[in-house]
């Protein structure tokens, strides 16, 4: 009995796993994607992370938007618009006709609704607006008046941004985030969300502007790299993007079954030195260790030569980047530390922070190279602590953590975007950093409220060699947005502001 | 005492079990470091926003008090709102638990087949081959840490010989059109879909047999023991006195003897199923209870990881209800 | 005639399959104990400094390969066995220190309080411990102490229901009454009448608990919530080497899965040897 | 006048009833079974009490509720002169070297895990008697005393390396060793063999007159009774029956339970002839116990007023008591 048993489960198993391998993937109505990104909110209210804003920038659109894949921005439900000599009022014209999937219109008093929606709920993104925004109005059916409170010359970026995409008031609550399927006004609309596992885009059909190419994107959500990867291998999903470990990018990359496309990321990682921490008070303390530190080696072995080292906060292809911080110097870093009087008898001792899975499975091995990389010196004891992600994020606010790793994905694109949080006074402790200095300040200031970009990279350069003396961050490196797919997926574009655009993918 | 009142003090006993997993789990969440407003809000909130969002939260009120609201909702089947995501966390459970329960379901059916046939086999063959091979089976897989051996399985019929999937609950477009139980085997019949039901059986395989066979060494060695015992007893002597067949004695008398025992070892194993339902959902991406519970807590998701918990003890007081009902129905000398 | 009892008793051991596994498990222990004591001769390379190039396959000079960062595989497993045993060691005698005086006490002295605890005790128990140390190791955060706190949360109500039920077994021993008829102190009647005659279970529960904490704790490392790297811990570095299995750098789960497993294997062999050989009535572990 | 060691007055011990919890919520009045009922006797200096009746009669709670081992409902227990029922529990403790009992099962009354030696000198240690030193030495010499030879030998020994006789032996040392007034024997000799028997209720009978003890010799075997005891007291159900001098009681028993009893004693000579009086049916529940004389199910004897009756003693004169009105 055991052995017929044992036969019926064997051939049960059989029959399932060569069994309908059939499901039908290769029509062209559909493009099945994977990601290891998990989606929080898809209220715009809400969303303030990758995936989420991604998803919400395939289905819904703003007043402006980027031309793809350039950073220049452009009106979208916007026909045109003025800004005041003052640089504080912003009046823009809507184009008519507008209407959300559900066939609601869309006008100015819409948008009004959802940006005063997005300042009276206060989730996460919220400051985006609330602390520029003085007054949205409707004049019109179809003019809307945004007045700020200072002039403020990245504020069109934000517009691009989903915080400012508009919602409607008929499904979404004023008081309350949406936790519903969303109304669409973009390309694309969710047919189907499985959290944790998979969401259905299809086409929507009330767009205003271009027809998205493909009608159906299943995208699936997987829990690790290695579930994609397999995914990917295996043949279920078509592309892959965000993130696989950088060996498999590396393999895949040789794999002729796939191409891989590769593109700059405006993500960056630094080290932040907590400057009113007793230890890292010291800016010549915090520049030794800037010189200690081998960003080749991390980009090489860790991710495979997947990131650029980055010696500024500014990524490089941004207006505004200049190269500025000490590059890896172990003779400097060590007479800089024999300097403030460490010996090999008597080390300086530091612990350096993590946070294990935000940055993904990679970051435990960044803090354990850096670590090795400070203790190269002979004169360092470099301890590694990690803490999960809230607990984290109140220790830095709290300022328990001396020196510890951050990553920075920008909300606008504009170099004030990676230079305000982090060296203004009022933003820094946000950034865990606590530093402080009033000529700093006053440059930051300049920059916000001069228009031209000439002047602005001038202060930015300023403002980057002044940072250098001071040495409030290490910067690390600069990451890359990697797509991988079958060769016969096109319209992959590496968009410089990463917005991956589901809606050109074809195939 | 009547089946009904049995039945009844053992809910009513069971409120206590739950109650106590709770103020535990409360206070150690509540006690410990981290704010889960700045999570939410990210560093950059404001301060009086942080304020405003603990006052909304109730988490600016004495914890005493904050225990007690938090009591008086869950036994309204409040569990709270998500603070990751904004949905009711009672919602994003009950969307995940028939993952859960689908996996433990059919790991607790490899589990208790393995148990019953090796354990019958091995107890008839007392001190033959196949006994002593039922005991190192016993002990060896009682060592095996469910995740290595979840790892294991995936190289040699994932990676090696692409006979399974290693991951997840469905492949595209293979989720059932129409969810009536969220188990999607059973949803996959009812919409008749048989290539659903076929991809929902296949992704189940891997994950199920895992973690049925780390429980069924227990199984196997209590199925043993007991069936022992009853082979020794009298009526399986009678049954044979009167020339019942071999494979009758042993699954219809000495088996069925052994069955009250076996249930309730099946019932008090539970809990050790669930804990490695967890690792098990870890190891293949199953979006079960387990793995929402350990995505939730790197977010410090204070409901959603007291929701977990608390849905966790329902699950085990439930089981244990059942499985003494059950007992006490098959045998009526376990009331008292 | 010391060394003739010695000989009986291994005679008596020897004599069915458990005195076998007994002696299995005391090897496979003695083994893990030298290598964690000997750490430093046994492994060939530091287990928190690279030694090599990354992710170099099983070969001379690195017999069980080296992990993503050039660690030497072999040296974090004979490291590693530390870390299990300290772990192990502290968590159960933590629970058994919090638990044993708990379940002499409250069995003793019975009543309310004895329904109280017992309900309090058997509640954690019945959770499934794992999710419990979770939901613990979670929140404390990193450590050592921390996470040996977080098991033996765990394991207490083990340690109180097995000295309990004996304690109320023994409570209503004729030797007990009679204790207590010549006027001996509850606390006198505790240490030198009940606790003498609870204790041989209590080893045996140790000895199983050790076995069950050590897979608690890889259990904990591997979803991430144990020691800090570069600790060599196995769990960890099995849920680091779970990355790059698809790459079929097997050697990174393999060997300290093995580990895991033989540790295991060891404990829970030595105590149902033990259990078979001190009192043979003891019920089931968890 | 020779002193009374022991006096009882109106001892009770009733015990609750262990219910559903359902059950016990919803009656109001909870039911207790009453163990042991107004009881009353005293015990002199040097003498010995046999307490007998059958099995679930109460005697042991008696003998247990007695020293406070268990802790009486309500009466009082005068040993010595001190009422130890008001006593706290650590004036209890320290007067409990005044007052011993020897139980059933020498075996299980001896702590397995310590030496014989040990055990016996416990006590001393608790009461602080003697000195490290001079302990040891009576522990010894008490050993000789009570046959156990040699005694350094047996000093080390465990309760298990002994035999049942030699177990009791020890038992009996440590209930002597702090030189008390009154020992409670609990069916001491019941668990032991026949042959060893006489020779433990000699070795009881020998301490009693050397120590002048007072003796309360709980036994359902009328025949040792017999042979230590000067008064033997008869229970059924919780109630003293009948009190006599032992010669009394048999040569003139009283109760008709008495009677029952006593014609049960196994005779050695066959040819001797005796009235055989068998009581009808079982022994009720102590939990639905009959009205009037507890007796009167059973009794061979039962009138129709037995169901009216307090179950006082009554003074026949000499000290024989009985508790019942209508036989003669």
């Amino acid at each position: 009995m055991l052995k017929r048993l044992g036969l019926f489960f064997f051939s049960l198993l059989l029959l399932v796993s060569f069994s309908s391998k059939s499901f039908a993937v290769s029509k062209k109505s559909y493009i099945i994607a994977g990601t290891t990104d998990k989606i929080t909110s898809l209220d715009p209210a809400k969303a303030y992370e990758y995936f989420s804003d991604n998803i919400l920038q395939n289905i819904m659109g703003g007043l402006v938007k980027y031309i793809p894949g350039t950073t220049k921005i452009v009106p979208d439900m916007a026909e045109s618009w003025k800004i005041s000599k003052d640089g504080k009022v912003y009046t823009f014209k809507l184009k008519k006709g507008l209407v959300f999937s559900n066939g609601d219109p869309i006008d100015a008093k819409v948008y009004e609704y959802s940006m005063k929606r997005v300042i009276k709920l206060k989730q996460n993104p919220a400051f985006l607006l609330a602390d520029v925004v003085k007054d949205v109005k409707a004049l019109d059916k179809y003019t809307l008046q945004i007045t700020l409170k200072y002039p403020y010359s990245p504020f069109i970026s934000i517009l691009a941004f989903t915080i400012s995409y508009p919602v409607d008031p008929k499904v979404y609550p004023a008081d309350k985030v949406y936790n519903g399927l969303p109304v669409s006004c973009g390309p694309y609309m969710v047919k189907k969300l499985v959290r944790g596992q998979e969401i259905e885009l299809v086409r929507n059909p009330k767009y205003y502007g271009k027809k998205a190419k493909t009608p159906t994107i299943l995208i699936k959500i997987y829990r690790e790299a290695n579930n994609l990867y397999m995914a990917l291998k295996g043949g279920e999903i078509e592309l892959a993007y965000r993130t696989l470990l950088p060996q498999q990018l590396e393999q895949i990359q040789k794999d002729k079954n796939f191409k891989t496309y590769i593109g700059d990321s405006p993500f960056i990682r630094e080290i932040v030195f907590n400057a009113k921490s007793k230890q890292f008070s010291n800016p010549r303390l915090r520049e030794a260790l800037s010189y200690a530190v081998n960003r080749a080696q991390i980009a090489k072995e860790i991710f495979k030569g997947q990131v650029n080292p980055l010696y500024t906060l500014i990524p490089a292809g941004m207006w505004g980047h200049k190269d500025v911080m000490p590059h890896y110097n172990i003779n400097k870093a060590v007479a800089k530390l024999k300097a403030l009087g460490y010996t090999k008898a008597k080390p300086l001792s530091i612990t350096l922070w993590y946070s294990p899975s935000h940055y993904g499975s990679t970051e435990s091995d960044v803090a354990l190279m850096i670590k090795n990389q400070f203790e190269k010196t002979g004169l360092v004891k470099c301890n590694v602590k990690y803490a999960e992600w809230a607990t984290y994020v109140d220790y830095w606010t709290k300022g328990v953590m001396g020196m510890f790793l951050l990553g920075w994905y920008p909300d606008y694109f504009d170099p004030d975007d990676y230079m305000w949080p982090f060296l203004e006074t009022s933003a820094s402790p946000g950034m865990g950093s606590f530093y402080s200095n009033k000529s700093m300040d006053k440059l930051l200031i300049k920059a916000r409220a001069v228009s031209s970009v000439k002047e602005r990279t001038k202060l930015y350069y300023k403002v980057q060699e002044m940072m250098v003396k001071e040495a409030p961050y290490i910067p690390l490196f600069q990451g890359q947005q990697q797509v991988v797919a079958k060769p016969n997926i096109k319209g992959i574009l590496m968009d410089p502001v990463q917005i991956f655009r589901y809606y050109l993918l074809s195939k | 005492m009547k089946l009904k009142a049995y039945i009844l003090t053992r809910i009513l006993l069971s409120i206590p079990m739950i109650l106590i997993i709770l103020t535990i789990v409360f206070f150690v969440l509540r006690v410990l470091p981290g704010n889960p407003i700045l999570a939410m809000l990210g560093p950059k909130a404001p301060p009086e926003v942080v304020h405003a969002m603990e006052h909304q939260m109730g988490l600016d009120k004495p914890i005493i008090i904050q225990y007690l609201v938090y009591l008086s909702h869950i036994a309204v089947g409040n569990f709270g709102t998500s603070t990751y995501t904004s949905l009711p966390v009672l919602q994003e459970l009950l969307q995940k638990f028939p993952a859960t329960f689908e996996l433990t379901l059919y790991s607790m059916v490899v589990a208790v087949l393995i148990g019953i046939f090796l354990g019958t086999y091995a107890a008839y063959n007392f001190g033959k081959t196949t006994d002593v091979f039922a005991r190192v089976y016993s002990i060896f897989v009682y060592s095996f840490p469910v995740f290595w051996f979840g790892i294991m399985l995936q190289l040699v019929f994932g990676v090696w010989l692409h006979w399974l999937p290693v991951s997840g609950r469905s492949a595209p477009f293979m989720i059932p059109e129409h969810i009536y139980t969220g188990i999607y085997t059973i949803d996959a019949l009812l919409n008749g879909n048989f290539e659903v039901f076929i991809d929902a059986v296949k992704h189940l395989i891997l994950p199920a047999v895992t973690l049925g066979i780390v429980i069924s060494s227990i199984f196997v060695r209590m199925v043993r023991s007991n069936v022992l015992l009853s082979l020794s007893s009298q009526y399986v002597t009678a049954a044979r006195a009167r020339g019942t067949t071999e494979k009758k004695v042993l699954f219809k008398h000495a088996l069925k003897n052994a069955m009250p025992p076996i249930l309730t070892i099946m019932g008090l194993q539970f809990a050790l199923l669930l804990a490695g339902a967890i690792l098990t959902e870890t190891t293949f991406s199953w979006p079960g209870i387990g793995n929402y519970l350990i995505t939730r807590i790197s977010y410090r998701d204070f409901p959603a990881i007291q929701g977990a918990i608390v849905f966790f003890a329902f699950f085990v007081a439930v089981i244990s209800i059942l499985v003494d009902i059950i007992n006490a129905w098959i045998d009526p000398r376990i009331r008292y | 005639m010391f060394s003739q009892k010695i000989g009986k008793n291994i005679k008596q051991l020897m004599g069915d399959s458990s005195g076998v596994m007994f002696l299995i498990g005391l090897v496979l222990l003695v083994m893990f104990i030298l290598m964690a004591v000997f750490a430093p001769y046994i492994a060939p390379y530091s287990p928190i400094k690279p030694s090599g190039a990354q992710l170099l396959p099983p070969q001379s000079g690195h017999i069980m390969g080296t992990d993503n960062l050039g660690y030497d595989v072999f040296s974090r497993v004979i490291y590693g066995s530390r870390m299990a045993f300290s772990i192990a060691a502290i968590a159960t005698v933590i629970a058994a220190a919090v638990g044993i005086p708990t379940g002499l006490i409250v069995g003793y002295v019975g009543g309310k309080l004895d329904s109280i605890v017992t309900m309090i005790m058997d509640s954690v128990y019945t959770f499934p411990g794992l999710i419990l140390a979770i939901a613990i190791a979670a929140m404390l955060g990193q450590g050592l102490i921390n996470i040996s706190l977080s098991i033996a949360v765990v394991y207490i109500p083990t340690y109180y229901r097995v000295i309990r039920s004996q304690v109320v077994t023994i409570k209503s021993e004729l030797y007990v009454e009679g204790a207590k008829a010549i006027g001996a102190k509850p606390k006198t009647i505790l240490s030198k009448y009940v606790l003498p005659n609870v204790l041989p279970s209590t080893i045996v529960v140790l000895s199983m608990n050790i076995a069950d904490a050590i897979m608690t704790e890889a259990g904990l490392s591997f979803l991430g919530l144990g020691i800090a790297p570069p600790t060599p811990d196995w769990g960890y570095d099995l849920s680091k080497g779970q990355q790059f299995i698809l790459q079929n750098d097997w050697w990174l789960v393999v060997f300290p899965g093995l580990a895991i497993i033989l540790i295991v294997l060891g404990f829970s062999m030595f105590s149902e040897g033990l259990n078979e050989y001190l009192n043979p009535n003891i019920g089931e572990k968890r | 006048m020779i002193n009374n060691v022991v006096v009882v007055k109106n001892l009770k011990k009733y015990f609750p009833l262990k219910l559903p919890w359902l059950e016990v919520v919803l009656k109001k009045e909870k039911p207790v079974v009453k163990a042991v009922d107004e009881l009353s006797f005293s015990i002199k200096e040097g003498e010995a009490l046999g307490l007998v009746g059958e099995s679930g009669s109460g005697k042991t709670t008696v003998g247990r509720s007695i020293i406070r081992l268990i802790e009486p409902t309500s009466g009082d227990i005068e040993i010595n002169n001190t009422n130890i029922v008001n006593l706290k529990n650590e004036q209890l403790r320290q007067a409990r070297k005044e007052f011993q009992i020897i139980f059933q099962d020498p075996m299980a009354s001896l702590n397995p895990y310590m030496t014989i030696g040990k055990s016996v000198m416990h006590p001393l240690e608790i009461h602080n008697i003697g000195t490290p030193k001079t302990r040891k030495e009576m522990v010894l010499e008490l050993f000789r005393r009570v046959n156990l030879i040699p005694e350094k030998e047996f000093f080390n020994r465990y309760p298990r390396q002994l035999s049942g006789g030699q177990r009791q032996r020890v038992v009996i040392a440590r209930a002597i060793i702090t030189n008390p007034k009154f020992i409670v024997s609990d069916e001491a000799t019941a668990m032991l063999d026949v042959s060893v028997r006489s020779q433990v209720l000699q070795l009881m009978l020998e301490i009693k007159k050397e120590y002048n003890l007072a003796f309360l010799f709980i036994t359902h075997d009328l025949a040792s009774a017999k042979y230590i005891c000067e008064r033997i007291a008869v229970m059924y159900l919780g109630k003293i029956v009948e009190i006599a001098a032992t010669r009394e009681l048999f040569e003139n028993p009283h109760h008709p339970y008495t009677k029952i009893l006593m014609s049960s004693i196994p005779v050695p000579d066959p040819n001797f002839k005796k009235e055989k009086i068998i009581p009808k049916g079982e022994i009720p529940s102590p939990t639905n116990m009959p009205t009037g004389c507890r007796f009167r199910t059973r009794c061979p004897y039962v009138k129709k007023e037995c169901e009216e009756i307090d179950m006082n003693l009554e003074d026949l004169g000499d000290g024989h008591l009985s508790a019942c009105p209508f036989f003669k």
